[in-house]
């Protein structure tokens, strides 16, 4: 176990509001994280100072590959960090809409393949190949969230839950080593959540890090190999489910007093 | 002798939109020149037939208009009227051996250096508009500053950087502005206050109409009285109209008065008759140019480019302007500028 | 109150409901429930009368609803949270709650309201000024069921009031319902993935799949049922 | 069956229409004379013309079942969506082919003239083409788009005129030209959104059309380049008739080149990125797209044939001046592109030749030319606002298993 | 300093005409999100009735202020009928369409009134009576400011103020306010979202028609094709102060008019579009929104 990414006092300010503020962290390759705390304690803010869309105030994001040094992913474009090895989906998701699930998927792979515009104008065999490497990618994926008979639906035609599965398939189309999931399973219902609760662990299986926000805790506790919780931009707890949910400070904060079984 | 039943003749300008009153009155002039030749047996008892196409005053769609008169069998066309569609044809017509006479087409450089020898126009090129134009600033108003303005289009800039040129040239006086105007601009004070620091002592301008009746208006309304000279994109009636008061005491240099001419009266007076309105703009010329034409045809005994273009500069034809002729770049000869100023809300010829 | 008389709904071609019919009494809280795509926004968009539908009829307080105009059916007293919460996002938080309640002229009930809802809802008040755009998922969601209570509806229609709420929050905007309900009369027609929840606090339920009600009945009672539980309780 | 109440409706918009046209249409004065000339007789026709078109629209819609706002397809609307049938393979490669073998064989049967005029409709093709790249693939909206043909015309005229370099020497050069001008466009937009960048790119193109009026010692200001030489045919010397027909195999040469290209394009990496950030620029980010490179290039590429269609602009014309690039003609353009439908090759070359054709045919109604032109804008629109033959969205095959996931095998050409 | 005075009112004569159209620009602009071309034709078409029913007032020897005010009355009320009925045919059909599709119709609605007026009434220039009689006070200035200038200044001011005051304060600003945003949502919150569009049309036709009997009574002659050229300036600052934005409208019209008239007065008229367009580039690059406009909100 090496720390793939290290969060060290990270803050972030809107105007007068601290979203974040020195918050620290770590992400172990290979664990599933999550990230939890009230409506609007900077949740989707750190996961946006992580992909990029936000340039953080202040503090250090740190990245590691193994057997590599480490290297800052301040101040890299979206794409860049991308390319590190980091992808996402979103909480209000954003697919391409009008194109069709299979192309939503095929987008991820822009960072893994190479074709230039002269290329793709006058398709050498090489591009031929990658283009065939990324559909068969591509479909691999889909099958392997469930999607493979829509494949040529309009991604805006699917249901609520296929199209967080589809954002799912579309960001692991850019091999991420770490997996930036932001409430896969808002508007899932029980039955899917079960679904949705499978395919993480298969994806975790791969050595693919996962840090995941979400509200439903019972997946959260059973997925977690470690949790963080986040209250007004600070870390308030941390640790294994089991210390979590019986944390004082996160049971007033955030789970409530009756905790989640009652809910 | 003539293969054909007819004797094809193009007229093209603008005969649509907001340029219409440019080119509707040549096209109406060339109608009934060629009624009349027809009611006399035609040519050497070959009809005319006319084909009227509009260009919108537009080169490129000119090229079209151009290209399908040619392969429509055209011997030889009247137009065009303006002079950017004009410079853009004029190598069609010289390859398909068509002559052209345009009624309006000003721009020195269409017959200068002899590429056209096709091109023939009844109407004095702007060098010689603006050389009048000059001379009458300086000398009888006697100006020792100018400003010149110009509406930075292909005529109205021409002509004003002729008049710089000559101005320049002369050193009686100094050209203390040279400046475009944005034509269709809803306000032109900036560029009127400009001019009453620039302390000149008249005003050239080189464009049309509407710019003119817009300028003068504001120069009035800024208390800036000081002359204002044109040309004959000004010379016009609509002028007149809608300059109102503020026209008054304007020059514009215009071909001369024809309203004397036996010819002019009968044509006008024809006009009339037909369309109940008074000619507009190049109605004149363009009478000229389709009598030239149709004599020439006459006199040539064929409608052949080379026989015609032979007959064109050898003979003199009576037209509105009296007797004209044409050199071998063809200018008519006896068609000259004249300057006019509005008094009492009509151009009248200043000595 | 309300009555959904064999409605069918298309979008172009495609039909989303069939023939349903849904019956709410005053007082009551009734959910719906069902699979992604089953059509329960169409059914809460249809009786706002966004959508027409092609056959059948909406009853609201013995009057046919079914074609007047949206503006109309808020005025009888229907309000909405819509999914996905659609906060006007360059309108402020309070701006965002002025506007829920369009139609009212009663402008001291009015500011009355808003100093309840902002006690309700903390936050809100904290970020009155903020644009309802740059709040967070879940501050938006409370935003909209805000929003919606401005109006003082008559029958309340939500739509995943609970998606990306907080557990605390989501078990006190329930606890808001059922004191709405009980207090204030409010009728509530709860569209919800939360079934549990849904069930716990709902008198009656409808099941609804593929566009068609498959089951209907007290919500205690298809709580227990077995098929409710397996497909939509996660049991 | 036509009802009372659609009576009543024609009725009052027969009103409407007649108050609504009244100063205008009615009266008509001399504003010199100073007199008024009342034309009532018109107002009779506004108003039964109204009404009978108010009705019959009535009629054609069908009366709405239930509710207001439900979509009823009007025949208008099922005759135009015959368009579909493109879609069908079978149909789409017979209208291929047949198409052309027409176009091919054009100058056999028709005059000069009417190739000429087809000439210049291939010509808006490709500017078609060129623009749907960055309008239609992009999603970047560009209304200075003329800029890039005035480039390239400019280009062909100035290096003709000081260094009598030949068409076939400066179509790439203008291309090149064309793609540079785009970059110089796209930095400065990277950073705007939708209708801001439209703005800009207008003012750009504004700015292009100024410089080349007013900077006379550069371009000949107003009055323009004339005698540039038309293209040739080593060294043959062709007649006006057969120059003509050489330029249009010219154009169509050009223009399958250009299909070639982005037909290609689109259906590759560099396409879909494209597609992806119309869609969504922040996920498109996140999915490891260079936004910078995929805009820039996009406008690079869309100049490149505005550059190259302008060469051929002044070849064709021999003629070029300020005054072919105005606004209109970057209007007309993007009209073009969304009237044959965004994205999709087969309906921006539709709409092409629609679009260019129409005005031209249209003289025989002379006076009403360009009021129908505009009238057939809206209509058609709102007909089918997604354009004539809407883009399709591509369907792949899994190439490993021989197991078409969709059987509907459309030509890539068509999407 | 005093050319300066000079070239500044000169330069906000042209910003107050280009805002009394770019107000109408902006508002169409925020609550549809269309760049709507056919507005132009709005000023145009009240130039056109305002200059029939002056004559007519004239012919009839009505003393001047009876007629400025009913000819701009005619004009406001025809112009807003126009900007109506445009709406209904245009673009209400097209509220569920593709972006560029209503902005296809708008260029077409806009070549064809363009055509209809021309084919109606003329193509030619009209003389068009000057309206507002020489103030006496302003006779000593008049080197500087004329009263037409001074009543299109004051007028196009007062507009933007009771125009901010509405949308920010009364219930149909609230309901155009929402409107633009979310048209769903402000349905769902009892807006009559269709009543609320064409109020906007009404407005903003109704105020280009304002513009145009003062603009054409400043300028002295008018033609169908005004209203294009002065659209895209008038767009043009609309966007420069942030489209959407009501004093943002303003504001850009007056920095496009100064920018026009300093060229001008101090380098050369050639080039006061191109400085204009180069500024309006230049402003956007650095505030991407316009002046005062609002960056959009788009929350990740
Ligand atoms: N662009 C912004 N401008 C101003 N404030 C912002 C912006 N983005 C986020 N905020 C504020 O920062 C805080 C954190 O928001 P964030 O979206 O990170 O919350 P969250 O933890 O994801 O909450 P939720 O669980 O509700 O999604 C919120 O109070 C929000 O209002
Ligand atoms: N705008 C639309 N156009 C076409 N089809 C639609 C549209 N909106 C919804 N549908 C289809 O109608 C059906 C019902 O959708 P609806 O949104 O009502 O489902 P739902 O029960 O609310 O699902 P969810 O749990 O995902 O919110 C689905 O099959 C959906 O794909
Ligand atoms: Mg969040
Ligand atoms: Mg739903």
């Amino acid at each position: 176990m090496f720390p793939l990414l290290t969060v060290n006092k990270l803050s972030m300010d809107f105007g007068g509001i601290r979203a974040i503020d020195k918050f620290n962290m770590r992400i172990n390759a290979g664990e599933i994280v999550a990230l939890i705390g009230p409506n609007g304690a900077g949740k989707t803010t750190f996961f946006n100072c992580l992909t990029g869309i936000y340039q953080p105030t202040d503090g250090e994001l740190l990245w590691t590959l193994p057997n590599r040094s480490s290297r800052t992913l301040n101040g890299l474009k979206p794409h860049r960090i991308t390319e590190q090895g980091l992808a996402r989906t979103f909480q209000n998701i954003r697919l391409f809409r009008s194109m069709t699930v299979l192309e939503n998927v095929m987008i991820g792979r822009h960072c893994r393949t190479a074709t230039t515009i002269l290329g793709a104008v006058l398709r050498p065999p090489s591009v031929t190949r990658e283009e065939k490497e990324t559909i068969e990618i591509s479909f691999a994926l889909l099958e392997r969230v469930g999607l493979a008979d829509v494949a040529h639906e309009r991604a805006d035609n699917l249901p609520y839950g296929a199209q967080r599965r589809l954002e799912i398939a579309r960001a692991l189309a850019t091999e991420p080593l770490l997996l930036l999931l932001d409430e896969p399973a808002a508007g899932m219902n029980p039955q899917e959540g079960q679904e949705l609760e499978a395919l993480i662990r298969s994806i975790n299986n791969d050595q693919i890090a996962v840090l995941l926000i979400e509200h439903d805790m019972q997946l959260v506790m059973r997925l977690a190999d470690h949790i963080f919780v986040l209250e007004y931009g600070r870390l308030i707890a941390e640790g294994a489910p089991e210390k979590i949910r019986n944390d004082p400070a996160v049971i007033r904060a955030y789970l409530g007093e009756e905790g989640i079984h009652h809910a | 002798t003539y293969a054909e039943n007819t004797i094809k003749i193009g007229v093209t300008g603008a005969h649509q939109g907001d340029l219409a009153s440019y080119g509707l009155p040549s096209l109406k002039a060339t109608q009934l020149v060629v009624k009349d030749i027809n009611s006399q047996g035609g040519i050497n008892g070959v009809p005319i037939e006319l084909l009227a196409e509009d260009d919108g005053c537009k080169p490129e769609v000119a090229t079209n208009v151009a290209t399908k008169l040619v392969a429509a069998g055209v011997k030889a066309v009247i137009g065009h009227v303006c002079s950017g569609p004009t410079k853009a044809t004029l190598p069609i017509y010289r390859d398909a051996n068509v002559v052209v006479i345009s009624p309006a087409a000003t721009t020195p450089n269409l017959s200068q250096d002899g590429t056209y020898q096709n091109f023939f126009r009844t109407i004095a090129a702007d060098d010689a508009q603006a050389r009048l134009q000059t001379d009458f600033t300086l000398q009888t108003l006697k100006a020792k500053k100018i400003a010149i303005l110009h509406d930075k289009g292909d005529y109205g800039k021409g002509l004003a950087e002729y008049a710089r040129t000559f101005i320049e040239q002369s050193k009686d006086a100094k050209v203390v502005l040279f400046e475009g105007v944005t034509p269709g601009a809803v306000d032109y004070s900036a560029v009127i206050q400009k001019i009453k620091r620039s302390n000149a002592d008249a005003v050239l301008f080189g464009g049309y109409h509407p710019e003119a009746s817009k300028i003068v208006g504001q120069m009035r309304q800024k208390r800036l009285t000081i002359p204002f000279v044109s040309d004959d994109g000004v010379k016009d009636a609509t002028f007149l109209k809608v300059a109102g008061k503020d026209a008054e005491g304007v020059y514009a240099t215009g071909p001369a008065d024809v309203s004397n001419n036996p010819i002019a009266i009968m044509y006008r007076d024809k006009f009339r008759a037909a369309e109940g309105a008074e000619p507009g703009s190049f109605f004149d010329n363009a009478v000229a140019a389709a009598l030239a034409l149709t004599q020439a045809m006459i006199k040539a005994g064929t409608a052949d480019a080379d026989a015609l273009i032979k007959a064109l500069r050898t003979q003199k034809v009576a037209t509105p302007f009296g007797d004209i002729t044409f050199d071998d770049r063809g200018e008519p000869v006896g068609i000259g500028f004249f300057i006019y100023q509005v008094q009492n809300g009509r151009f009248v010829l200043v000595q | 109150m309300l009555e959904l008389q064999n409605i069918d709904v298309f979008y172009g071609n495609i039909q989303a409901l069939h023939d349903i019919s849904i019956t709410i009494r005053q007082g009551e809280i009734v959910t719906l429930i069902g699979a992604n795509g089953a059509g329960k926004s169409t059914t809460l968009m249809t009786i706002s009368g966004i959508l027409p539908p092609r056959h059948g009829r909406v009853i609201f307080l013995n009057q046919q609803i079914s074609g007047l105009m949206p503006d109309r059916i808020v005025q009888l007293g229907i309000s909405q949270v819509p999914e996905g919460r659609h906060i006007f996002p360059a309108l402020t938080v309070s701006e965002n709650l002025d506007l829920g309640a369009f139609l009212r002229r009663d402008h001291a009930a009015i500011a009355d309201d808003k100093a309840w809802l902002y006690g309700l809802f903390p936050i809100l008040e904290k970020r009155r000024q903020q644009p309802g755009g740059t709040l967070s998922g879940g501050e938006q969601q409370m935003l909209a069921i805000a929003r919606a209570l401005m109006a003082r509806p008559k029958l309340l229609l939500l739509d995943e009031p609970s998606m990306g709420l907080a557990p605390l929050i989501t078990k006190q905007i329930f606890e808001i319902l059922l004191k709405l309900n009980k207090e204030h009369q409010t009728t509530i027609f709860l569209v919800e993935q939360n079934a549990n929840l849904a069930l716990r606090i709902a008198h009656r339920a409808y099941v609804l799949e593929n566009g068609r009600v498959v089951l209907q009945g007290d919500a205690a009672v298809l709580r227990d049922n077995p098929v409710v539980q397996k497909a939509y309780l996660g049991m | 069956m036509i009802t009372r109440h659609d009576l009543r409706h024609a009725g009052l918009t027969g009103l409407w229409f007649m108050f609504l046209t009244f100063p205008l249409v009615v009266i008509k004065i001399n504003p010199i004379e100073h007199t008024v000339h009342w034309r009532w007789s018109n107002m009779v026709w506004i108003g039964v013309v109204s009404f009978l078109a108010s009705l019959t629209i009535r009629l054609v819609q069908g009366r709405r079942r239930t509710g207001e706002n439900e979509k009823q397809q009007s025949l208008l609307q099922t005759s135009v969506r015959q368009f579909d049938l493109l879609r069908r393979p079978a149909f789409f490669r017979a209208a291929l082919i047949t198409s052309s073998v027409l176009l091919i064989s054009f100058p056999l049967f028709f005059s000069s003239y009417q190739v000429n005029i087809l000439t210049t409709a291939l010509m808006y093709v490709v500017l078609g083409l060129g623009l749907n790249i960055v309008v239609g693939m992009a999603g970047l909206l560009d209304l200075g788009y003329v800029a890039f043909y005035a480039v390239g015309a400019y280009t062909y005229a100035l290096l003709h005129l000081h260094f009598n370099l030949g068409f076939w020497m400066v179509l790439p050069i203008g291309g090149l030209l064309g793609a540079l001008f785009g970059l110089l466009l796209g930095f400065p937009v990277l950073r705007l959104r939708g209708d801001y960048l439209a703005i800009v790119t207008l003012a750009f193109g504004q700015i292009v059309r100024l410089i080349l009026e007013n900077w006379s010692e550069f371009s000949k200001g107003p009055s323009g380049i004339a005698n540039i030489a038309r293209p040739g045919l080593f060294g043959l010397t062709l007649s006006p008739e057969a120059t003509i027909t050489y330029l249009y195999y010219l154009m169509i040469g050009l223009v399958g080149l250009t299909v070639f290209v982005v037909n290609r394009l689109q259906n590759s990496r560099i396409g879909r990125a494209w597609q992806a950030l119309r869609e969504d620029e922040i996920a498109c980010q996140a999915m490891g797209i260079d936004k910078t490179k995929i805009k820039l290039s996009a406008f690079a590429l869309g100049a490149t044939w505005a550059g190259m269609a302008g060469v051929f602009f002044a070849a064709k014309t021999t003629f070029v001046n300020p005054a072919s690039f105005t606004f209109i003609e970057s209007a007309i353009i993007l009209c073009i592109v969304v009237l044959g439908g965004m994205g999709s090759i087969a309906g921006v070359m539709v709409g092409a030749l629609i679009l260019i054709l129409l005005p031209e045919y249209l003289r025989a109604v002379a006076d009403y030319r360009m009021l129908a032109f505009g009238a057939i804008l809206v209509v058609m629109m709102i007909v089918r606002p997604q354009g004539l033959i809407a883009p399709k969205r591509r369907t792949y095959t899994l190439p490993s298993t021989h197991n078409p996931v969709n059987s509907s095998d459309v030509p890539a050409s068509d999407r | 300093m005093e050319y300066f005075i000079e070239l500044l009112f000169s330069g906000l004569t042209r910003g107050s005409i280009y805002a009394l159209i770019a107000l109408g620009y902006t508002m169409v602009y925020g609550i549809i999100g269309l760049i709507n071309f056919a507005h132009g034709e709005m000023y145009m078409i009240g130039a056109f009735t305002g200059l029939i029913v002056a004559e007519i007032l004239l012919i009839y020897q009505f003393p001047l202020p009876a007629v400025f005010v009913l000819t701009a009355l005619a004009a406001v009320i025809w112009s807003s009928a126009y900007g109506f009925t445009v709406e209904r045919i245009a673009y209400r059909p097209l509220r569920k369409a593709p972006r560029l599709a209503p902005l296809i119709s708008a260029i077409g609605m806009s070549i064809f009134l363009q055509n209809y007026v021309q084919l109606v009434q003329t193509a030619d220039f009209l003389p068009f009576p000057s309206l507002i009689p020489e103030f006496a006070f302003l006779e000593p200035y008049a080197g500087i400011i004329g009263s037409t200038d001074a009543a299109i200044l004051v007028v196009s001011l007062i507009a933007m103020l009771l125009l901010s005051v509405m949308v920010k304060w009364t219930r149909i600003g609230k309901a155009m306010r929402a409107t633009a945003q979310d048209q769903k949502m402000a349905l769902l919150v009892g807006v009559n979202v269709d009543r609320i569009i064409s109020f906007t049309f009404i407005l903003g036709s109704g105020l280009a028609a304002i513009g145009g009997v003062l603009i054409a009574s400043h300028v002295g002659q008018i033609n169908v094709f005004i209203g294009f050229i002065a659209g895209i300036k008038a767009f043009t600052a609309a966007v420069l102060g942030g489209i959407g934005s009501i004093p943002g409208a303003v504001l850009g019209s007056y920095v496009l008019g100064l920018t026009e008239s300093l060229t001008t007065g101090y380098v050369s008229s050639d080039y006061e579009d191109v400085f204009a367009f180069a500024l309006l580039v230049l402003i956007l690059i650095f505030r991407p929104s316009g002046l005062l406009g609002k960056a959009s909100v788009d929350k990740v």
